[in-house]
């Protein structure tokens, strides 16, 4: 799926946060979105992802190959990925139960042991991830169960929004692993300050 | 202003002097009614219809906003609902005069008054909300669905909870054999009122959607002066 | 309707007064609509005034 | 009734809405949190209706009549607290604006549902509150709908 962003425009009243923008991400490729704080980076993933509506513009997704409907991010759910310093997992359950609830409400269950590998793939001790509630884990390994919920559902484009934040180097491994494997899949998006995670992206935007 | 809008506001002036002149010395007091109290029905009714009317309006433009998410179609709703207070409060106090007149009683928790005033909460809330919500947008989209969500309960308000208890309230004009009863002079002067009352309705819905204009474009300026 | 209702309430000239008491608030009620909405205005409008001059 | 006002409280703070609005439908949130809230209105009702029946020594007559208010009483307040607090979870005065949003909407079913049950203590044939509960009935009906319709303008606003 290639996503497309269509002379976009976020405004909180009369003041505009960003736009017009207009940009097309392919699969397999990565969308870097650049910026100082208060720059309005999040808002757009967010707008992006359909999370907040656009005050003018729109957000498309279409078949890369050309053809076929154009949808956008709120004619569905469970097809895009979202990694962000406000998303939050329910505190008061395993990261496992966290997993095994989300793909359960969007319609597409996975196993115990298949909730095990991806929790395996950032990093996490199975084991830990299915007696300890997320709530008492360190911000650092909570990063890494956001990063797992993200590609839970194998999205079509995975957004990631600051993933290095509290990461070790072994946790930035992890996200350069993430966004290696999504480019297999998708495309991602990648907002962030940080100039070695922003080195991943081949183009983008600097608000 | 053009000529045409002036020659219609004349009108209008005329035919409001009429239908007051009318109210008190053409129209003959009907039966059935202590008095004089008979004339309420030239300035409650009216007040009560538009009150209907703005407050439909206000959840069409709703309806229309989440459709279109226009700030135009948010400000018409807002403006409406906002007119349909003031006519229900003059609905209110003038049936309480009468309530006086007939029963001796300005207030005395009949069903009509209690559903009115049920009425007036809801579109109260729907402006507390307006004024609990900072960013626009959301603003406008939650106070829309508020609106639409109060709108299909109202039917009830008005009509489920009277019937439930008796009320003293005369019937509504089209009573329930579906006729008008009405003598000829009252029928004059009554629809004469519904429709200038109407009339400065509509006049004041358009200037009130004129001012939320010029509200918004000053602080569009303001802001763009700001920016600079 | 209640035709031993207390008739005290409304002297002969009654008329008058109760249709002209309605007409009042009536009409004070749509005034106080129209000073709400010109108030409205000159606020925003002197907001905007003292915009930079350059 | 304030249990029922934090339904989304806690899902926006603790910023587990946005999650649930990338995976799961909207009407499938809808629906949960309704039918978490008439479990929680059920599960009051079951200790506090039989203690204040004992405490104020309260004769029903027709039982029949009366769990059937409270069936369908407590479906419509569940449906229209719920909706208004999927509303104020987005504002931020939450808890005062829930009271004054949620009342008017209320009353009917409560109005209705107290009529239910003065004619249920004296009367004990079902038929005999048949307004009472084609009103409520109508009122869920309405409540209902009308919720499911507009979820997704407020959810995701």
């Amino acid at each position: 799926m290639r996503l497309v962003a269509d002379r976009l425009v976020r405004a909180y009243g009369p003041r505009r946060i960003f736009g017009p923008l207009s940009f097309r991400v392919e699969p397999g490729t990565v969308f870097g979105v650049s910026g100082q704080n208060g720059s309005g980076k999040t808002t757009l993933v967010k707008v992006l992802t359909g999370l907040v509506r656009p005050s003018s513009g729109g957000v498309y997704l279409e078949p890369a190959s050309g053809g076929g409907p154009r949808t956008t991010p709120r004619d569905g759910t469970g097809r895009l990925g979202w990694c962000a310093p406000d998303l939050a997992l329910y505190g008061e359950l395993t990261p496992a139960e966290n997993l095994e609830f989300f793909a359960r409400v969007a319609g597409r269950p996975v196993a115990a042991p298949e909730a095990d590998r991806r929790l395996a793939e950032v990093g996490l001790d199975p084991v830990r991830g299915r007696t300890v509630r997320t709530r008492f884990l360190s911000t650092g390994q909570r990063q890494r169960v956001k990063l797992a919920f993200s590609t839970l559902l194998d999205p079509a484009v995975l957004f990631l929004d600051e993933p290095g934040s509290n990461l070790d180097d072994a946790g930035r491994a992890v996200v350069e692993a993430v966004v290696a494997r999504q480019k297999a899949r998708g495309a991602v998006v990648l907002a962030s300050n940080d100039p070695r995670e922003l080195a991943l992206a081949t183009e983008g935007v600097s608000l | 202003m053009g000529v045409l809008s002036r020659v219609a506001q004349g009108i209008l002036a005329l035919a409001m002097l009429a239908v007051i002149w009318g109210s008190f010395l053409y129209a003959k007091p009907a039966a059935n009614f202590i008095g004089e109290s008979s004339r309420i029905v030239f300035y409650h009714v009216p007040m009560a219809w538009i009150a209907s009317l703005a407050f439909l309006l206000a959840a069409g433009y709703s309806a229309l906003y989440l459709k279109r998410r226009r700030v135009e179609d948010d400000e018409a709703a807002a403006g409406a609902a906002r007119l349909g207070i003031l006519f229900c409060l003059l609905a209110t106090v003038t049936g309480s005069i009468f309530a006086r007149v007939m029963w001796n009683s300005y207030w005395n928790w009949d069903p009509r008054e209690t559903s009115i005033v049920l009425l007036l909460l809801v579109y109260g809330a729907y402006l507390g909300l307006r004024g609990a919500v900072e960013d626009p947008e959301r603003k406008a989209t939650l106070s829309a669905a508020y609106a639409l969500i109060a709108f299909v309960t109202v039917p009830f308000l008005m009509f489920a909870v009277p019937r439930m208890y008796a009320s003293l309230h005369p019937d509504t004009v089209i009573n329930s054999s579906g006729k008008i009863q009405m003598s000829s002079d009252i029928k004059l002067v009554f629809f004469s009122s519904l429709a200038v009352f109407t009339a400065v309705f509509a006049w004041m819905y358009a200037l009130d959607r004129k001012v939320s204009r010029i509200v918004r474009e000053a602080a569009l300026a303001e802001e763009g002066a700001v920016a600079r | 309707m209640t035709p031993d209702a207390p008739v005290a309430a409304v002297p002969s000239h009654g008329a008058l007064f109760y249709v002209a008491a309605v007409n009042l608030i009536i009409w004070v009620g749509l005034f106080a609509y129209l000073v709400y909405l010109d108030r409205k205005v000159k606020g925003a409008l002197s907001r905007r005034t003292p915009e930079d001059p350059r | 009734m304030t249990g029922l006002s934090r339904s989304f409280v806690s899902e926006e703070e603790g910023g587990t809405a946005a999650p649930l609005r990338l995976t799961a439908p909207p009407a499938a949130v809808l629906l949960g949190k309704v039918l978490s809230n008439l479990v929680l209105l059920g599960v009051v009702s079951a200790f506090v209706v039989p203690l204040f029946l004992a405490l104020m020594s309260f004769e029903i007559a027709g039982v029949p009549l009366f769990l059937a208010v409270l069936l369908f009483g407590g479906i419509g307040l569940g449906a229209a607290s719920t909706f208004v607090a999927a509303i104020v979870a987005k504002t931020a005065a939450k808890g005062a604006l829930f009271a004054v949003l949620a009342t008017p909407l209320l009353l009917p079913p409560l109005v209705a549902a107290v009529t239910g049950t003065r004619i249920a203590a004296t009367d004990p044939a079902l038929s005999a509150g048949a307004d009472v509960i084609r009103l409520l009935v109508a009122y869920d009906g309405v409540m209902l709908t009308a919720a499911f319709l507009l979820f997704d303008a407020v959810w995701r606003e």
